[in-house]
This record gives structure tokens, C-alpha cells and sequence, in this order.
């Protein structure tokens, strides 16, 4: 036997590239499209298809379009075969927000842009409480958009409770901000500021009421400032357009999720009680077209609530959609629950994590995961669903499309509309699907 | 570890109470029993509330309506059906036609879905980004835009009657519908049905007993083959005996529209045509799915036996693949029957529409007329739920 | 329990709610700014300028054809104005009281010229395009089956849809109520190609519904209506409204216009309750005018039919102020 | 090297950690646990070992309570198992388990694993919690890792992630279910390792393991199961080099 | 017991099996393969270990053409691999493989697996098909079980019907990837014997493995690879009991 001394040491040799390969594009071309005679014909075909396709699309939307015109007849003259996007140009407006008030569609696009710089500062990575940012987006925010939109004399004419949650949910923001700026110079986080005084009351979750001693402070000054505000109060009524469209829709995206765990929950549970109650609504809510629920909704439910009872079209679609949608979605997560190998259960319980404990922090979050692709799936078709609405007489955009040929000027405009709001949606929910992929790609990085 | 030190006693009093409470299965008979009173009472809420709003309204509960006159056409219908006939009938009406749409639908879409899920699969990068694209683009946008759109841009813009389409002064294709000659006189048509129908059982047994001897003895397909020739053979056998006892009623120009025959509408085109492909792009994504979900190792093992791509997804990924697409197509189907609601938007005469939006307009019976089609649906969809689970238990792997 | 009085309601609620439909041009829908227009609409808002005074204090309740009487029923609504025709069965058993007429109309017919049709009774075994959930469907099987015309119907939830089905040659014929056919006329590629046959094969008495058994309601939605009759046979307009009640000398006018005398009392409102109305959307003949006048998108002439005023041979007749 | 004084050995100490008492336990109609006593005393290190589907991880899994079983009692430092929330935590705040398949927590990063248990239940500040955790992943040579994610991992080190992670509760008892069966060969000596160092520090330790090299440097008992019964226990000299029963012979036999 | 001479150990004999040639390959940037040349003679038994990812599966489906290389030449009795028809029918006609996780077809029985490609390729008749697996199944112990599916089987009777279904296609060359390291340890002893059997028919076999016995008792020649490189190549007990090298020595204390 060779002692240690004798033997030789091995040095890899370095690793090198590749010769560059000798495949050119034309020869790639050859051995991929050309190699059978099946698929040459195939090929051919297919570029004559698309050919074809694409041929016509493009005349018909942009080469023989007209763009500026009074009215359809003028279209109808300037260019026959041609699409005439001048009466959506001209019901632009009215698309994108509906009924809403000129004067005051300045707040939906401040509310849209609010909701999207809410989640901002997830960019970035050391920010404090980062998972509360996007717990807030989905409890806060909707009671400052809400108030941004429907406007009142805040602590007036807005609800006390309103008028609360809307402090709150200001007062957060301006939290998350100001960590950010905190985060981003390197500084400990407000609640970290404020971690001495908490201690001063408590000894054990200081950091929680630090938390909640800022948030408060925030809050109040928020709430004081606010109250100086008075938005002019915008009805419900008013709300229509690409605007309803995607409030009715983030509405049902962000409330199935919770709706959908709690169903995938209870359908799992080993009480048969809770198992068959949620057995029961999901099944029976999947098994129904959305039409129909959507007509039980605005037929039906007023029938069965009190009868003083001021309910508006708008909420009875929305607790509709999302009865919905979280039916659907429980499904989802309860494929994932159901992938989430044993293991992790167990392991989660010999540490100790009760089951709340072990569902929140260990198996959810792998299971919504690992489901991305069919909850993504699920969120375009929700998207592609409300404009299902319009049957029921919402004024969505899918409505107010249907609306523009019942306009004087543009009598009989009818697939002008649909055309750009097929477009619209594809890019939305095409849009949709690729960050969906992008994001699973990036989360198995991390596996 | 300080706290978990001392083993606790048995306790008694308030403390045993406690540790009654604490023991798991107090805990969920409790929150059990609070859960049944909930619904109970939610039940029992809405039920007075509905009771007390049904009265102040004025409106009355019960399926009395069914038996009376509906006073209005359908455009279209399978079985015979003119106004003076009841609401039941009016359901019926709608629950055939959904039917028929939904299953040309679903038929249709499996296979064109299956196609365009394996063209996604191709070789040829053009040949799959094209079946890409087409699977982008069909469900990237709602169904119902795509149903006005067919219907508007497509199906009516076909020629009408006097200078529509013609095969041989059989077939007839315009814009008001698609028409073809169709057997005359119930009792001869049950004959070629009778004939038909014996015909293909026997043909089946005999295929079945080739397939036996293929199994038991000999090594070729020559037996499976003469099964499907036989099958054939009967089939052709049926319809020229069967031609013998019918007499066919051919579409003919007559006045504004076409006379005798059978049709079936543009708005059932549109539909079906729109339905069709939205649904064959789901399909397509679950074939596809499917296919990927088999393990590398399967075509590896394959490839190193020597079987060329054809024989490999013939012998070895469809038939695993089948398993793993079985559930998704059923959801789909399914979704096919739920779908075909919003047939609704171009008029065709569907359960919505002929039930829930005519009859109700008319009688107003909105919580018996809501709750009917609900009711239907629900059947359907658990009766492909249970022919899935029934299936499902039949194709799992066995394992120990 | 005694349901409170839907005037008290209103005026508690501060704003009056109008049942309307979805779209019907020239009677009820949005224009590009998201206003509702049309003549159904401008009803509501005088009835609201009758009891608030101000004629924007109205919400506009677009329901479906399924829930215009329940909504109304149920008290949500106080006055349906969706184009509905008076019909026997309506009026008794949907709980609810169809006033006055607004507007006299009946369904005809639309076709190709093309097809040398003069007559609906040529058009035998034709296809014709309907909207689903009006009596117009009902009229249309009642006289298919009555002539023996064999008519075959094609349904549509979306008068656009049904109109572009229309236009492409989907059916022969296009029914609807007459008021609504010139307008789908007017949206053809080209107009010239179509025209309207000369029978009427049903009446349509667009009228006012409000819940049964309130008449202290009911009246406030008649004689508003009234007003705009009256006032038009007066010669009153929103232009000159303010001019007459300064200076006009009859005595109808003064009473209408609330100078004169207490008519206002037994409705429950205010003195200048009519001044309002008419100042806010004027009289029954602008309101025509504007929605569906020769210039609107009806285009229908009023002249000789029975929305004229009866002085002009129609059936427009305001009740007596006094 | 095993410390244990040569009565440990051969009886059980005057205070047992684990105490199984007739142990039977049933899988639908198969019985997979017949009559299993054995007592484990404190700072005992035992091995278990037996063919497959002898029972090993069924019994090792009983012991915290993974699974329920239907007669016979286990008790842990005198407190018998029942399915009540206090007898829970007691169990889960006593004893730590390594799975065969490591079980990390996927979404988490090494550090995040550790700390978990530290911060939700014993409501540590995280501060400390980190500094806790850093000592022990130190202590298992992968400090350096503490910010990947498991799947960034090899074997070999997910498994020692997976028992810092139990060590961070402080348990008083170590399970181990066949801890380097799911890996590389030349990754089971970094796992063994630490067990070893683990073992040497006193701490209580069940481990089921095919190791024989490991039972034999470190272990006080080995035990022998077939068909959910235990066949042979003692010491390893004993059972491993020299057994009574024939079937021990045969296993021995095909796995050295 | 292998058979051949030591000629056939040091050098290639006459008539090579399979010959690589300065054999590169790269995943992306990454460069799994170096330069690997190596001649195996016909009949001679080959054993490839090496630490895990230095490349050994990768080098062993470069053979049968299951990877695809830049660089280099790979040719099986004198046939140069490349991408067309015939090559790849003579390969698969030539070699049989033997995965690490079986990779049966689960939706066919046993019997199905192994005729499954006499029938549809050879274009054997069904009986006779079944009268060849019937005595391959035998052979390796398991002729009992013909008609059960995959799933009903434990990991080395599937793995020995996975070896039943290459043989069936009568291969002059038997590649096996870690045949045994997805098994338990009793059970890799049956899949050992039946690879053993195997390779005293005079049957040519490349062999990725960490079972160093078997290495012993049946190798011809040892490859030890390290890195994408050929390290060491030589007799079992060069390579096995006197490396050369410092890299097979570390490796092999870690694993024997
Ligand atoms: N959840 C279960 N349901 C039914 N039977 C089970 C279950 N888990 C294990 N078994 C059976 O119980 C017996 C003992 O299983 P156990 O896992 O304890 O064996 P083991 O000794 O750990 O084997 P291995 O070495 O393979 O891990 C086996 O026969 C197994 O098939
Ligand atoms: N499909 C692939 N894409 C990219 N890299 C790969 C792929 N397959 C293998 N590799 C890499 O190539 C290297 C060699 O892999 P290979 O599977 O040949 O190793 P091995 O020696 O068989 O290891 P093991 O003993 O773990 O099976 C590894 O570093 C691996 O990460
Ligand atoms: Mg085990
Ligand atoms: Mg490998």
C-alpha cells in the first residue's frame, strides 16, 4: 500500500470552452424545420397561415384604419374595409373610467398609483417587517383606496370606522416609506427608534408594541392631516369602466386568497363538521356557471337579507365573485397542501409549532409556492370572468364597449370596441402569465 | 431548559377542567358544535328573511309556473317546441340545447386541444411557437369577447340564403345556419338506429374476441385489424340498409330561408366555433402538462430499448400521460358545460337564456327558476365528478 | 306593518331613484362623459326637480328586465321609466301601478329593400331578429301564429349584437317598437338599403310605473308628467319659463308656474314645484326634441303621430290645474 | 468515544429518559410493533437497527408522539404521552428529531431554520436568536452557508443544517431516523461526525442507523428489531460482533 | 470470478468494444467532461466510481448516446456515434441500460415491460416474446411475479426486472448507473448477485458504483474519475487496495 508520501497529487486540469460550433442559423433552420418531408410541408404551411393572418389583421387595424372622424358615417366614407378606432379614441374617457366625474378621475389614477408604490418598497431586501408590506397592501390599502375613490369630508361624511382603518392604513404607509428611506441609509428601522420606549411598558414582544406604538403615532397625525381633506363624495353608480373592471377584479384576486386557505383548510380538516361544510360551498360553487351565481346575487340576495338593507350591484357582485373565486382558488391551495410532502408537518411539530403556527409559517407559503402557475392561472381567468358583469348591467369596460354603438355618433360601432379590449386583456393577462413564470423561475433558485 | 422539567401530575377541580378543555378532542367537538349553530342559525336568518320579503313583495314560492302556457318561441330546438307549450318544457328546451352545444364543445375541443398540446411538444420550433401562440392568444382573452366576436365578424358575415354556400343541393351553409337533409318519419329512422346499434355490438364483440386471441396466442395485429374492418364493414352494412327504410327530407330554397331538412343556427356556430377553440387551448395546456410531467426516465428508458418518438409516445407517455390529463380534461369538460352559458350574449337559445332570463321576464319565479338551473348544473357537474373518480380508481397504478 | 309613504322616503333619502334600463337610445343611455340621457331619463330628473328642486338629485338604477318590478316592489326603486310597456298583466300582478303614457308607440318591422317586401304579411317563413325579455317577442309569436306567417325567431340579449346580426343578413327582418327602428336604421352602413314596413302589429304604451297602493306617490309622478304636457300646450318652455312667471297673465299658466293659487298643497310639495320641472328639463316637447326628435338619435318626427299634442291630432292631453 | 460506566450498559439507570412499556401498535389490520419494552437511559446513546420494515422509524416515531399507538405506554422523564395540548409541548420541548430526508424548510434559509423555532416559540429577540443559532451552526462546520437556502445544499450538509436546528430548542433527547441513508457516501462522514461530537457531549440519543462503524464507536446498547420485535439488545460489542440469534447473523452478515 | 488475462488489463485488447476519444462535454459554461479517453475491450468488465458529480453518469450516457457531446469521438464496435437513424438503432441494439431509479414503464406489468419491445422492434410474436422474458425473469429470481405492476414490487425486484427488460433485447453491451444506490441495504446484495451472474456470461459491462466489493470480485479494470477527468484507470486491486493518486485514496477511505 502506498503510504500518503508516495502518492501523486491530483490537480484538475482547467475547465475551457467549447470550439465554436460550426451549426449556422441556416443549417439549424434545416435540421429543425426541413428535416422530413411531413415537416417541410407543415412548415410551409404554417408560415403561409400566419402569413395570411397577420396580413389581414394588419390592414384591417392599421393600414386601412381610420383614426380621426366625427362619427361612424364619416369612418364608414373615409374608409370602408378599415377598422374606425376613432369612436374608441373618442369614448376613451368613458373606457377607462366609466361615469366616473371629469374633474375628479384625477383620484382613481392617484389611487392606482398609490396602490402600486404601497408595494414599492418591497424592492427592497433589508426594509423592516418586509412581509407586512404586502399584508397591508391586502388589509389596509383597500380603505384608502376606498376613501380616495367614494371621496366625503374625511371624519365627516366618511363611517367612523372608515375613517379609522383609512388613518391606519395611512399612517402604515407613511410607516413602510419612512423605513425605506431609513432601510435605504443604513439606519435602524423606526420600531427599532422606538423599541426603548416599548420596553418601558412591557418586557416580553417589545418589538411588536414598538411597532404598534409608531404605527399609532402615524396614524393620528395621518388621520389630523386627512381631516383637511374633503374629496367630493363620488357614488358607487359612478364607478364603471376599465376602472370597475380592475377594482372588481384586484377585489376577487386579493380576497380569494385568504378565502381560498381558509375553505382549502377547513376541507382538510379531520372534523367532519367544518370538512363537509367546506366540501359543500366549494363544490357547489365550482360546480355553477358565474352567470348564474352572478343572477343569484343581484336577484336573489336581496330576497334573503333584511329588507332594510341598503346593498349596491357593486357588492353584491363582489361577495358573488368572491365566493367565486375562492372556491376556486381553494382548490388550487389545496393541491399544493396535498404536495407539501409529510415531512414538513412533521418536522414542523417536533420543533413544537402548534397547527396554526406550522400552517402560516411552514406549509402555506410552500404550498402557495408551489402553486404560483395554477394561482396565476386562476387570477387571469378571475380577470377574464368579470367581464361577465356586464350581463348583469355593471358598467364595466366590457359594457361601455357595448355601449359606444348605442351612441349617437358611433351607431353600430361594434367590433372596434371588442377589438381593443380583446387587445386590452391580452396584454393585461398575457402580462399576467409571463411574470407568473418569471417568478417561479426565480423562486427555484432558491431550491 | 428550565420549563419543561417537571412532569406535570394529574390535576383536578378547575384545573382538570382545563386540561379537559386542552385535550384535542374537547376542542374540535366544541368548535364542531359552535360551527353547526352558525349555519343553523344563518339558515334559519335568511330563511325568515325570505320569507317575510317574499310576502311584502307580494311574490309568490312554488313550481306551479312549470305547468302553465309560456307564450313565446325559441329559435331553436331539438325536441318539438312551440308557444303554447309550458315552462317545463321551456326548461327542457334550454337543457337540451346546453347539452348539445356543450358536448360538440367538448368533443371537439379534446381533440383539437390534444392536436395542438403535442404540436406544442413538436420538433419543428415553428410548428410550436404557432401552436404557442395560438394557445397565448385564445386564452388570453375572455370568452365572451370571443363568442360576440365570431359571431359578429365571422358567422353572420357568411353569405345569406340565395347566395350562400352549397354541397351537392345537400348541404347548405349561410348565414342563418348550417343545413343538411335529415331522416323523415320517427318509426324508419329507429330502424336504421336499430340496425346501427346491433351492428356496432356485434362488430364490438368480435373485435373484443380478436383482441383475446392477439393476447393469448398469436403475435400479430393481423386479428386486431380484421376487428376494425369488421366494425367498419357493419357500419357501412347499417347505413345502406338503414337508407332502405328512410326517407330523407333535403333543404331546398324556398321563399327567404331554406325548407325542409335539418339546421342548426349561426349563433349555435358562433358559439360552438368560439367555445370550441377557447376550450381547446386549455386542453392543449393540460395535454401539454401532462406530457411534461412524465419523468426524463421514461423516454430515456424508452430510447435506450430503441423505440423511435412516434413508438415512444405511443407505447409509453400517452398512456401514462392519460392518467395525468384525465383530471384536468374532466374540470375542463365541465367548464365546457358551465361555459356554454354565455351563449346567452349571442342568443342562442341555452338553458340562461331561454329559463333564466325569458322565463323569468315573464313569470318572475326568480328563486324556483334560479334555483332549477343551479340545480342542474350541479347534476352535471357531479355526475362527470363521479365518472372521474370512477375512472380515476381504475387507471392508479397498482401499488402494494 | 304600514309601509312609510315613498315620498317621505325620497325626500329622507335626499335623492330620488329612477329604475332604468342598461341602453336604449333615445329613451335611456350614457354618452361618452358617462351621463345618462334620454327621455326616460329626463322624466326622472323633473320628477326630481318637482320634489327637491333640483333636477340632479336623482340615481339612476339600471336593473335587468328580471328586477325592474322587484326593485320596485321592494321599495329600492321609486319610479320605473325604462320604456315598459303598459301591459294588463303587468299592471296586476306585478305589484306595482303603471300611470301615464309617455310615449305611444308599436312594434314594426324593418327589412332589406332589396327583398321587395311591402307588406308583413309577405313575410312568410322569414327569419326575424327580436330582442329576448320584451312584449315585442310576445307580439311577435302572438302574430306569427295568428297570420300563420311561420315566423322564425332569433334571439338577443344585446340590441347591438342583434342589430350588427341584422345588418349582416342574419334574419329578414328586424322587429322592435317603431321608435327604436329608426334608429336602427340610422346605423346601418348605408340606410338607404333598408326600410321600415308600414304596419304596426301591437300597441306600446310606454308608461311610468311606481309601487302599488301609494297614490299621495303616484300623483307627484302623474302631474309631474302632466306638467310637461301642460306646459307645452301653454307655450311653456325652459327658456321663457322664468319670463311667463313674471309676466304671463293666464291664469293657467300662473297656477301651473305655483303664482297663483295652492295646487301644490294636495301633492306635498313645494309652491314652484312645476317651475322647477320645466325650467330643469323643459316641457313634453323639448324633451322630444332633444331624445327623440328629427335631430336626435331616433330621428323621428312627431308630427301626426300620437305623441303629438291633441291639438295636433295626438293623444298627448294634460289634465286640467286646477 | 462512549463515556457510559459499564452498569449503564447493562441495566437501565436509576432515572430512564424513555421508558416504553408493551408497546403494540397496528397499520390497519398489520401489526407493526409487537410487545416493544425498552428503557433508554439518560446520557444513553442507543442504536436501533433491524431489516427494513421492521418497525424501526414506526417505534422511533412513537416516541415523540409522530404517531399514535394503540396499547402499551411511553413515557419520557416520567410523563407518560396522551393527546392533550400540555403533554404535546412537553414532548416537542424535550426532544429533537432528525429525519432521514432532512425536512428542512425549503422556503427558509439556513439561519431562517434555525432561528425559527427560537423567535415563534420561545420568543427569543431575534438578535439572540441569530446569535444561538450561528454558535451551533458553527459547531457543525457550516456557518458560512447560514444565508443559502437548503436547496443550495449538499446532503451532507442539509443534515447537519437539520440538526442544528434541533439542537437550537435544546432538546434533552436526539432522535435520528436513518440520518445518512439519503446520502452520498462521502457525505455520511461529515454527518457522522457531528453525531458523534454530539454524543460525546451527554447528550440522550435514539438513532436508527445501518453505520456499523458509528453503533460501534458510540454507541451504549444497540438494538435489534425484525417484524416489529425486538430480537437483541446490548451492548455492541456484543450484538454486532457477537450475536445470539441467528437473524441478527444474516442482517449483519449482508450489511457489513 | 472475471476471466481475462492480463493483457486484456493493461491494454485494449484486439477488437474494442467501445473506444472515446478525447471526449469533452459541457452543460452551458459548465465543463463536465475533460478530455476523457478510454478503450473497453469486448467482454472486459468495467467499473467507473468517482465522488458524486464528477461526471461518471454523464460519461456513461455519452455511450449510449443518451447525451449529446462537443467534442470528441465515441465509437461501439467501430461504429462512430452521431445523430442519424441507423447509428442510433445499432446503439440501441447494441447496448443495454440499467438506471439508478429503474425507470419500468408503471403502466405495464412485468411480463409487458420485457416483451414490450420484442414485439413492437424485433417483431417477435407475442409467445415466443413471452417465453424469452419468462426465462430472463427466471434468471434473475423473479419469474413469480410476471404479471404485477412496477408499483407492487420492492426496489431490487424492479430493479432486477429493469436488468430482465435490457437483457431481453439482447445487448452486446450492459451500461449500469448506479444500479444499486437507490436500493436498501439488503436489498442491493439480490441486484449484486444478478449483475455478478451477469458478468460471468461473458457479457461486456460498463458500471458506475460505490460497491467496491463487487468491484473487487468482477472488475476487469477500475476507472476513477474526478472533476470531468479520468484519474486513475487500472486492475481492481491497483486502483482499489494501491492507489496512485492522492485523490482515489481520500475518496476510497471515505467509502469503504
Ligand atoms: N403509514 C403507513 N401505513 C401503513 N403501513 C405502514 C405505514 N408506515 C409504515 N408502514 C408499514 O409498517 C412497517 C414498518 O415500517 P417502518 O417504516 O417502521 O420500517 P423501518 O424499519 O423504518 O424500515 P426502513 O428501514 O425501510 O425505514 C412496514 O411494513 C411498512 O410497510
Ligand atoms: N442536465 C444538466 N444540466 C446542467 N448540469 C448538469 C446536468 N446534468 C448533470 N450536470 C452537472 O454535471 C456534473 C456531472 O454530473 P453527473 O450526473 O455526471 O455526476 P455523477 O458523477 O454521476 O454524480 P452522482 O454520483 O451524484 O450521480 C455535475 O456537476 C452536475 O451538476
Ligand atoms: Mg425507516
Ligand atoms: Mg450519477
Amino acid at each position: 500500500m502506498n503510504t500518503d508520501a508516495q502518492l501523486k497529487r491530483f490537480v484538475p486540469s482547467p475547465a475551457r470552452k467549447p470550439k465554436s460550433s460550426d451549426m449556422t442559423i441556416l443549417r439549424w433552420i434545416r435540421s429543425r424545420c426541413f428535416n422530413s418531408i411531413g415537416n417541410s410541408i407543415l412548415t410551409v404551411l404554417v408560415l403561409g397561415l400566419a402569413f395570411y393572418v397577420i396580413d389581414y389583421a394588419l390592414n384591417w387595424a392599421v393600414f386601412d384604419a381610420v383614426w380621426h372622424a366625427a362619427n361612424r358615417r364619416e369612418c364608414m366614407d373615409i374608409s370602408p374595409e378599415g377598422a374606425c378606432w376613432a369612436g374608441v379614441i373618442d369614448w376613451f374617457n368613458g373606457l377607462m373610467y366609466g361615469r366616473y366625474p371629469h374633474e375628479e378621475q384625477w383620484r382613481v389614477n392617484l389611487g392606482v398609483i398609490l396602490a402600486v408604490a404601497w408595494l414599492l418598497p418591497l424592492s427592497c431586501r433589508s426594509i423592516a417587517h418586509r412581509s407586512l408590506v404586502l399584508i397591508s397592501w391586502v388589509g389596509l390599502y383597500p380603505f384608502l383606496g376606498a376613501w380616495l375613490f367614494l371621496g366625503g369630508a374625511f371624519g365627516v361624511e366618511t363611517g367612523l370606522l372608515h375613517t379609522v382603518f383609512t388613518s391606519l392604513a395611512a399612517g402604515f404607509m407613511v410607516m413602510i416609506y419612512l423605513n425605506w428611506v431609513l432601510a435605504l441609509l443604513n439606519r435602524p428601522s423606526l420600531t427599532d427608534l422606538a423599541y426603548p420606549l416599548a420596553a418601558r411598558f412591557t418586557a416580553r414582544q417589545t418589538h411588536i408594541y414598538s411597532l404598534l406604538i409608531v404605527w399609532l403615532v402615524l396614524a393620528v397625525i395621518s388621520g389630523a392631516v386627512l381631516s383637511q381633506v374633503a374629496l367630493p363624495p363620488v357614488a358607487i353608480e359612478r364607478w364603471g369602466g376599465l376602472f370597475l373592471t380592475l377594482i372588481i377584479a384586484s377585489f376577487a384576486i386579493t380576497m380569494s386568497i385568504p378565502i381560498g386557505v381558509l375553505l382549502a383548510l377547513g376541507r382538510r380538516s379531520k372534523l367532519p363538521v367544518i370538512h363537509w361544510l367546506c366540501l359543500l360551498i366549494i363544490e357547489l360553487a365550482r360546480a355553477v356557471p358565474l352567470i348564474t351565481v352572478l343572477f343569484m346575487a343581484v336577484t336573489l340576495l336581496p330576497i334573503f337579507l333584511p329588507s332594510d338593507m341598503e346593498l349596491n350591484k357593486l357588492s353584491q357582485v363582489l361577495c358573488a365573485v368572491c365566493l367565486f373565486s375562492g372556491a376556486y382558488m381553494a382548490e388550487n391551495i389545496r393541491g399544493g397542501l396535498q404536495a407539501i410532502p409529510r415531512g414538513q408537518y412533521e418536522a414542523a411539530q417536533t420543533l413544537g409549532l402548534g397547527y396554526w403556527m406550522t400552517m402560516l409559517l411552514i406549509i402555506l407559503p410552500q404550498a402557495l409556492r408551489l402553486m404560483i402557475p395554477n394561482i396565476m392561472t386562476s387570477f387571469i381567468s378571475i380577470l377574464k370572468d368579470t367581464t361577465l358583469v356586464s350581463i348583469i348591467g355593471l358598467f364595466d369596460i366590457m359594457l361601455m364597449a357595448r355601449n359606444i354603438a348605442n351612441d349617437k355618433d358611433w351607431v353600430g360601432l361594434h367590433t372596434e370596441p371588442l377589438a381593443m379590449i380583446s387587445i386590452l386583456f391580452f396584454v393585461l393577462c398575457y402580462g399576467m402569465s409571463q411574470y407568473s413564470i418569471n417568478l417561479e423561475k426565480r423562486l427555484k433558485v432558491n431550491r | 431548559m428550565n420549563e419543561a422539567s417537571a412532569p406535570p401530575v394529574r390535576q383536578r377541580g378547575w384545573a382538570g377542567l382545563t386540561s379537559f378543555l386542552n385535550r384535542d378532542s374537547t376542542r374540535g367537538n366544541v368548535i364542531q358544535g359552535l360551527t353547526l349553530l352558525f349555519v343553523l342559525c344563518l339558515i334559519v336568518y335568511l330563511g325568515s328573511n325570505a320569507a317575510y320579503n317574499l310576502d311584502r313583495l307580494g311574490m309568490m314560492f312554488g313550481f306551479d309556473f312549470l305547468s302553465s302556457t309560456s307564450g313565446f318561441d325559441i329559435s331553436w330546438s331539438l325536441i318539438p317546441y312551440d308557444p303554447s307549450m309550458t315552462y317545463w318544457r321551456v326548461f327542457m328546451v334550454g337543457i337540451v340545447n346546453t347539452l348539445v352545444l356543450s358536448f360538440n364543445v367538448i368533443l371537439f375541443g379534446t381533440i383539437i386541444g390534444t392536436i395542438v398540446g403535442i404540436l406544442r411538444l413538436s420538433s419543428n420550433p415553428l410548428v410550436a411557437q404557432l401552436a404557442r401562440c395560438y394557445v397565448e392568444v385564445v386564452r388570453n382573452v375572455p370568452l365572451l369577447i370571443q363568442i360576440i366576436f365570431w359571431f359578429t365578424a365571422v358567422f353572420s358575415a357568411l353569405p345569406p340564403p340565395r347566395r350562400g354556400y352549397m354541397l351537392g343541393d345537400l348541404f347548405f351553409l349561410n348565414n342563418r345556419g348550417f343545413y343538411f337533409p335529415s331522416p323523415q318519419g320517427d318509426i324508419s329512422f329507429f330502424w336504421f338506429l336499430g340496425a346501427f346499434v346491433l351492428f356496432a355490438a356485434a362488430a364490438w364483440l368480435l373485435r373484443r374476441k380478436a383482441q383475446q386471441a392477439r393476447i393469448n396466442q398469436t403475435g400479430n395485429h393481423k386479428a386486431l385489424r380484421t376487428g376494425w374492418l369488421v366494425w367498419g364493414v357493419a357500419l357501412v352494412l347499417a347505413c345502406v340498409i338503414g337508407n332502405g327504410f328512410i326517407e330523407w327530407s333535403v333543404p331546398a330554397l324556398d321563399g327567404f330561408n331554406l325548407e325542409g331538412g335539418q339546421y342548426v343556427p349561426v349563433a349555435f356556430g358562433a358559439a360552438f366555433v368560439a367555445m370550441t377553440v377557447y376550450r381547446s387551448a386549455a386542453i392543449a395546456e393540460s395535454v401539454r402538462a401532462g406530457m411534461e410531467s412524465i419523468d426524463r426516465g421514461q423516454h430515456e428508458a424508452a430510447r435506450t430499448i430503441g423505440f423511435s418518438r412516434f413508438q415512444t409516445l405511443r407505447l409509453i407517455l400517452i398512456p401514462q400521460a392519460i392518467r395525468a390529463i384525465i383530471p384536468p380534461l374532466a374540470n375542463s369538460w365541465l367548464v365546457a358545460v358551465k361555459d356554454s352559458s354565455l351563449a346567452v350574449a349571442i342568443g342562442f337559445p341555452e338553458l340562461v337564456s331561454v329559463f333564466m332570463q325569458t322565463s323569468i321576464n315573464q313569470t318572475g319565479r326568480a328563486i324556483e327558476i334560479i334555483s332549477m338551473v343551479m340545480g342542474f348544473y350541479i347534476f352535471v357537474s357531479l355526475t362527470i365528478s363521479y365518472l372521474l373518480n370512477k375512472y380515476n380508481a381504475r387507471v392508479q397504478y397498482k401499488v402494494m | 306593518q304600514e309601509k312609510a309613504s315613498t315620498l317621505d322616503q325620497v325626500k329622507q333619502r335626499g335623492y330620488l331613484s329612477c329604475v332604468i334600463g342598461n341602453s336604449f337610445p333615445g329613451f335611456y343611455s350614457l354618452n361618452k362623459d358617462g351621463e345618462w340621457q334620454g327621455m326616460d331619463v329626463d322624466m326622472c330628473r323633473g320628477v326630481a326637480a318637482a320634489v327637491f328642486g333640483d333636477a340632479s338629485k336623482v340615481k339612476f338604477m339600471p336593473v335587468q328586465w328580471a328586477q325592474s318590478f322587484t326593485t320596485i316592489k321592494s321599495g329600492e326603486g321609486d319610479m320605473m321609466s325604462k320604456g315598459m310597456t303598459w301591459t294588463l298583466s303587468r299592471d296586476t300582478s306585478q305589484g306595482v301601478d303603471f300611470l301615464d303614457t309617455y310615449f305611444y308607440d308599436g312594434q314594426g318591422f324593418m327589412v332589406r329593400k332589396d327583398l321587395g317586401v311591402k307588406s308583413v304579411k309577405d313575410l312568410k317563413g322569414a327569419t326575424v331578429c327580436v330582442l329576448t325579455g320584451t312584449s315585442s317577442e310576445l307580439n311577435l309569436a302572438d302574430y306569427s301564429r295568428t297570420h300563420g306567417l311561420d315566423l322564425k325567431t332569433v334571439v338577443f340579449d344585446d340590441s347591438a349584437v342583434r342589430n350588427t346580426a341584422f345588418f349582416n343578413d342574419n334574419c329578414d327582418a328586424l322587429t322592435n317598437d317603431k321608435s327604436g327602428l329608426a334608429a336602427q336604421r340610422s346605423a346601418a352602413p348605408n340606410p338607404d338599403d333598408y326600410i321600415v314596413l308600414p304596419e304596426t302589429i301591437s300597441k306600446e304604451a310606454l308608461s311610468f310605473a311606481v309601487t302599488q297602493n301609494d297614490s299621495a306617490w303616484a300623483n307627484i309622478v302623474k302631474w309631474t308628467f302632466q306638467a310637461m304636457v301642460a306646459a307645452e300646450e301653454n307655450g311653456i318652455t325652459s327658456a321663457n319659463v322664468d319670463d311667463m312667471r313674471a309676466n304671463s297673465e293666464s291664469p293657467v299658466v300662473r297656477r301651473i308656474l305655483g303664482v297663483e293659487g295652492d295646487l301644490n298643497v294636495g301633492l306635498g310639495l313645494s309652491k314652484d314645484w312645476a317651475y322647477n320641472v320645466i325650467k330643469s328639463v323643459g316641457n313634453y316637447g323639448e324633451i322630444y326634441e332633444r331624445n327623440v326628435g328629427p335631430n336626435s338619435v331616433l330621428g323621428l318626427e312627431r308630427e301626426g303621430t300620437l305623441n303629438a299634442l291633441w291639438q295636433n291630432g295626438g293623444m298627448m292631453y294634460a289634465k286640467s290645474f286646477r | 468515544m462512549s463515556q457510559s460506566s459499564p452498569a449503564a450498559v447493562s441495566a437501565a439507570p436509576s432515572r430512564p429518559a424513555i421508558r416504553i412499556d408493551g408497546l403494540n401498535k397496528w397499520y390497519g389490520a398489520h401489526h407493526v410493533l409487537r410487545d416493544v419494552s425498552l428503557t433508554i437511559a439518560e446520557k444513553e446513546i442507543m442504536v436501533v437497527c433491524g431489516p427494513s420494515g421492521s418497525g424501526k422509524s414506526t417505534l422511533i416515531r412513537c416516541l415523540n408522539h409522530l404517531e399514535e399507538y394503540q396499547e402499551g405506554n411511553v413515557s419520557v422523564f416520567g410523563h407518560e404521552l396522551q393527546r392533550d395540548k400540555q403533554t404535546e409541548k412537553f414532548i416537542h420541548q424535550t426532544m429533537g428529531m432528525v429525519f432521514q430526508n432532512f425536512n428542512l424548510f425549503p422556503h427558509l434559509t439556513v439561519l431562517e431554520n434555525c432561528t425559527l423555532g427560537l423567535t415563534w416559540l420561545r420568543k427569543k429577540p431575534e438578535a439572540e436568536a441569530r446569535d444561538i443559532a450561528m454558535t451551533l451552526l458553527e459547531r457543525v462546520g457550516i456557518a458560512q452557508l447560514a444565508s443559502r437556502f437548503p436547496g443550495q445544499l449538499s446532503g451532507g450538509q442539509q443534515q447537519r443544517v437539520a440538526i442544528s436546528r434541533s439542537l437550537a430548542m435544546e432538546p434533552k433527547i436526539m432522535l435520528f431516523d436513518e440520518p445518512t441513508s439519503a446520502l452520498d457516501p462521502e457525505m455520511v462522514k461529515e454527518v457522522l461526525d457531528v453525531m458523534v461530537n454530539l454524543a460525546q457531549t451527554g447528550m440522550t440519543m435514539v438513532c436508527v442507523t445501518h453505520e456499523m462503524q458509528f453503533a460501534r464507536q458510540v454507541a451504549d446498547r444497540v438494538v435489534f428489531m425484525e417484524d416489529g420485535e425486538i430480537v437483541e439488545v446490548g451492548p455492541p460489542e456484543q450484538v454486532l460482533l457477537n450475536p445470539q440469534w441467528d437473524r441478527t447473523k444474516v442482517f449483519l452478515d449482508h450489511i457489513l
